[in-house]
């Protein structure tokens, strides 16, 4: 099989190239800030941005410039409050105008889903009587041929490039991930290339010794990048918590465009890459984050001969 | 504890009230779907008073949660850990909230009309907004497809309003049947609870109506906050305070530094 | 909350009246033979039958006279051949006629999602050149409103009463089963009315330990029953195997009326309930079904304080 | 070993003829949707010669199987314990299948015409069959949806028919680009493997046509078990024997016990 161990910088070079459509997915959890950051590292541009929940990590990348266009579902800092970079673009165009796409929640898993699963459309009873769809042509109502009711639809969504954070993949990228599955199964299979980052690349056999939880198999799966901490400060189960200070200070930060381009430089321009921003973060704080032990039990599958 | 100054004297901030009334409203009820902040205190609050079957249901596909903090964000892992079942959110919004298994979803939004109907997307233009709000979320496939429906929303005169700049959710749409009448599968919204009264749409036009206020609070500082000439039930009533058991749930055991439940303007 | 735990005595009166809809599920596993003696044992009668492959199970129930109707995807002994008794309803309507429903496997697990997402319709990528839609017309094609393709579409399905066999649950009835997952949740979701049966009954700290795991919620489950080996001559992994001889000895037996007969009076009628079938069975018999060890590790979910 | 007699000798059962010209044609190829008996060791003999990165797909919800035992059914545990993944059938169909990540589908049937149409539900009329068969399984959708299909079948009369009793799976339709028309997004079926000899569908009309005879098999042999006038491909080849290894596998690994590979009228 091949090895599909990649350094992120390979992978987002590969893959992540100008124009292309890009979802960092998963829902307030595993989200891989590493990768964001090396697309802006690596100055992409004229990206568009498919996030449900874009949240800080699409704040930065659009204050740093490589997105011409949006779609998203919640445009929050969870918990927090406003994107402030991303309000500065769709309010006032600054630093440039960012064209948008909007759905709900489950009309973008309704596209993911779509989208995975070759369906010219994905009937879901959402939109009636809202004005969504008078601004989105794309959400549209048929009738069903058994009652004739209508029924919302919204089309497929194929990512050009999906990327992915989980706890564990093997070197082929079959890839297990436990907590919040939010629609990340959905995105890589939708998404026409898939990079997965993860904290640990394990042995075949640990993946093998528990089926039901591989959620994405090696075979949608272009680079698996193994980056420890790749998705703080947002959190990974079992591995480390939400940084929650820094997405109070990124509230502040981010409602200043010199601040915010300063944190910029300092944290993504100014080091080579994750792993140095981990050790700027330091040990100290990346202890603070750290849960107590809550493991499952392990589960008898049976050996059949 | 400069957080909790108000409670010193034994008495209680509208947030507190605000979260009580919400609790008390959900006696009885076996599942609600939670948004963070006052709603999910408000629904932990339920679980140890009036609904000790309450089930917790978090759009990050999260049932049954037990949280052993105050959640950051409703997709905080300490929703995870405990829960009774974690699923992706494909299977949550199919088969709990489409499927009819949501009885109460709490929401709230930035703008509110008379038949209960809410924007959460832009103040000003859809294309131009002078303020870009989150956007729908879950909200709109929630409101249609929970049983029913409660806001939870401070009382001010910018958010109770004429008209809605943008209709992100549907409440009674332009009241009367009109909601039933394309098909909407959910009740719709049974109560707005605010931090200085509570209001329901018990009327044949689905229209906000006042049916309590909040202890010490004036019908005149109620209408003041409401953009239209709200209707008021036949019968007013007061809302009882918060008892000590109420305000030591949320004191110590759900809110211990008060981040949503000391008074603030929103 | 509610203890939902019940004999299975007492859970096929309740809720398996004459007359309903019932779907006993599990695809080639996790076949609850149990709930379908007992379903023999009260002598119920027009029932409709729901399952995508009838298996032994349907036709022991059919040659029992409890069936009205059948509504499957595939009709066979898994791995051996025929299912006499259907074929000689089917073919000859004997020992009374039976009308049936027919469609393939994605089209029946797309009319269970449909009932347990409540969608008029399900799309999918089948029927087309094929003449199913001709002899059955709920299958129909829609338009898609976005390229104007034609795209089958099936109606949705909800059973009154769903039946699911897994390895344990907790007396609310929330319930985890591994290994092939099958369409168990999604008949589950859109049945009126569920039965879990068991191998065994955990703590609902078992549960919680590993939420990813739980298929089913107690909220949907109307009673939990626990019936060790009750998915013998089927399997339940990791507890135990396929009783391969007994699906080898039933392509004999079942090819006769008469020795069917005898056959269901020894095992069915003549045996109280399971417990006394499994009695019967024989300790050496089960013995030679039990699997080696083949445990999953344990993940790590962690405790956030 | 009675069920090995025919090997003592060094020759070979049609049925493992079969079984490695199946495999052969399985050269290189990535994912395969397999069904049990012959297909299934078809497809193991393949992984462990020409396509050692096969992964094996059973409708069951199993994918990367590597079954430690001959599988006794598409959904036996053996398959389930050590594979890659395992999910529900909805993922299967959906998300592999129906997303075309399937390269080649292993399928067989009661009666195949001339184009690769399948008919596995009944012989005579489907109101009042004569014999009722299984039905569709997952064959329709999977002859829809997978990039190839390789038919395996023993070549019989009954089985390679001038018409159809009932057409339950799409091979062609009625030939040309009948298929394509209909917009099925799958290329439909390469092959038809048999115990006798292998025929592709390389021709405008996409007409079954004989390609490759079996060691020892005539051209009467064969247009005696079909009901009509085959098609011969301009050059006709000669499949070249089971190699050692390949019997060895077979014999030894696969089916010790010549369930599916000893020779068998059906």
């Amino acid at each position: 099989m091949d090895d599909k161990r990649r350094s992120l910088r390979e992978a987002i070079a590969e893959y992540v190239r100008d124009g292309v459509s890009v979802a960092i997915e998963g829902f307030t959890a595993f989200i891989c800030f590493a990768a964001g950051h090396e697309i802006i590292r690596q100055g992409r541009r004229n990206l568009t941005l498919i996030r449900m929940t874009p949240d800080l990590i699409y704040d930065q990348m659009v204050a740093a410039g490589v997105a011409r266009k949006l779609v998203f579902s919640y445009l929050g800092n969870p918990g927090v409050g406003s994107l402030h970079c991303l309000r500065r673009a769709l309010e006032k165009g600054m630093p440039a105008p960012l064209e948008f796409e909007e759905y709900s929640h489950y009309g973008m898993v309704g596209r993911y889903i779509a989208g995975a699963s070759r369906l010219p459309f994905f009937p879901l009873r959402s939109y009636i009587g809202s004005d969504m769809p008078t601004v989105n042509t794309n959400i549209k109502f048929i009738e069903s041929p058994y009652d004739h009711e209508m029924i919302a639809v919204v089309p497929p969504l194929n990512p050009d490039v999906a990327i992915i954070h989980a706890q564990r993949a093997d070197k082929q990228g079959n890839t297990q991930l436990w907590g919040l599955l939010g629609m990340q199964k959905e995105v890589a299979f939708a998404a026409h290339k898939v990079i997965v980052v993860v904290e640990e690349i394990v042995e075949e056999a640990v993946i093998r010794a528990d089926p039901n939880r591989t959620l994405i198999p090696g075979l949608i799966v272009d680079a698996v990048v193994q980056v420890p901490f790749g998705a703080h400060p947002s959190y990974v189960q079992g591995y480390y918590d939400r940084d929650n200070s820094f997405y109070l200070e990124w509230d502040v930060i981010s409602r200043d465009p010199h601040r915010t381009q300063s944190w910029l430089d300092e944290w993504v321009y100014s080091v080579a890459d994750h792993a140095a921003y981990v050790r700027k973060l330091g040990t100290d704080r990346l202890e603070r984050l750290t849960p107590g032990h809550a493991p499952s039990s392990a589960v008898e599958y049976g050996a059949y001969q | 504890m400069t957080t909790h100054d108000m409670h010193s004297d034994g008495a209680y901030t509208p947030a507190e009230m605000m979260i009580v009334a919400a609790a008390r409203a959900l006696a009885g009820v076996r599942t609600a779907f939670v948004g963070v902040g006052l709603p999910n205190i408000a629904c932990n609050l339920a679980r140890f008073t009036v609904a000790p079957n309450l089930e917790l249901i978090y759009e990050s596909g999260v049932y049954g949660a037990q949280p052993t903090r105050l959640p950051l964000s409703i997709g905080d892992p300490a929703l995870v850990t405990g829960a009774t079942s974690v699923m992706s959110m494909a299977d949550l919004f199919a088969f709990y909230l489409q499927r009819g298994l949501v009885e109460v979803a709490l929401l709230g939004g930035a703008q509110i009309d008379r038949f209960g109907n809410l924007n959460s997307s832009v103040i000003g233009s859809y294309s131009a907004p002078r303020i870009r709000l989150p956007g729908s979320g879950g909200a709109c496939e929630i409101a249609i497809n929970a049983q029913r429906v409660f806001y939870i929303m401070y009382l001010k005169r910018r958010a109770f309003v004429e008209h809605l700049d943008f209709t992100t959710t549907p409440g009674y749409l332009s009241g009367k049947n009109s909601r039933q009448e394309l098909g909407i599968p959910g009740e719709g919204p049974q109560l707005v609870i605010t931090d200085k009264a509570l209001f329901d749409f018990s009327n044949d036009l689905r229209e906000m109506q006042l049916v309590s206020l909040y202890p010490g609070v004036t019908l005149e500082q109620v209408d003041a906050e409401i953009g239209w000439p709200v209707k008021r039930a036949e019968t007013l009533t007061e809302m009882s305070p918060p008892t000590p058991e109420e305000l030591h749930l949320i004191r110590i055991e759900l809110d211990s530094q008060g981040i949503y439940s000391k008074s603030r303007s929103e």
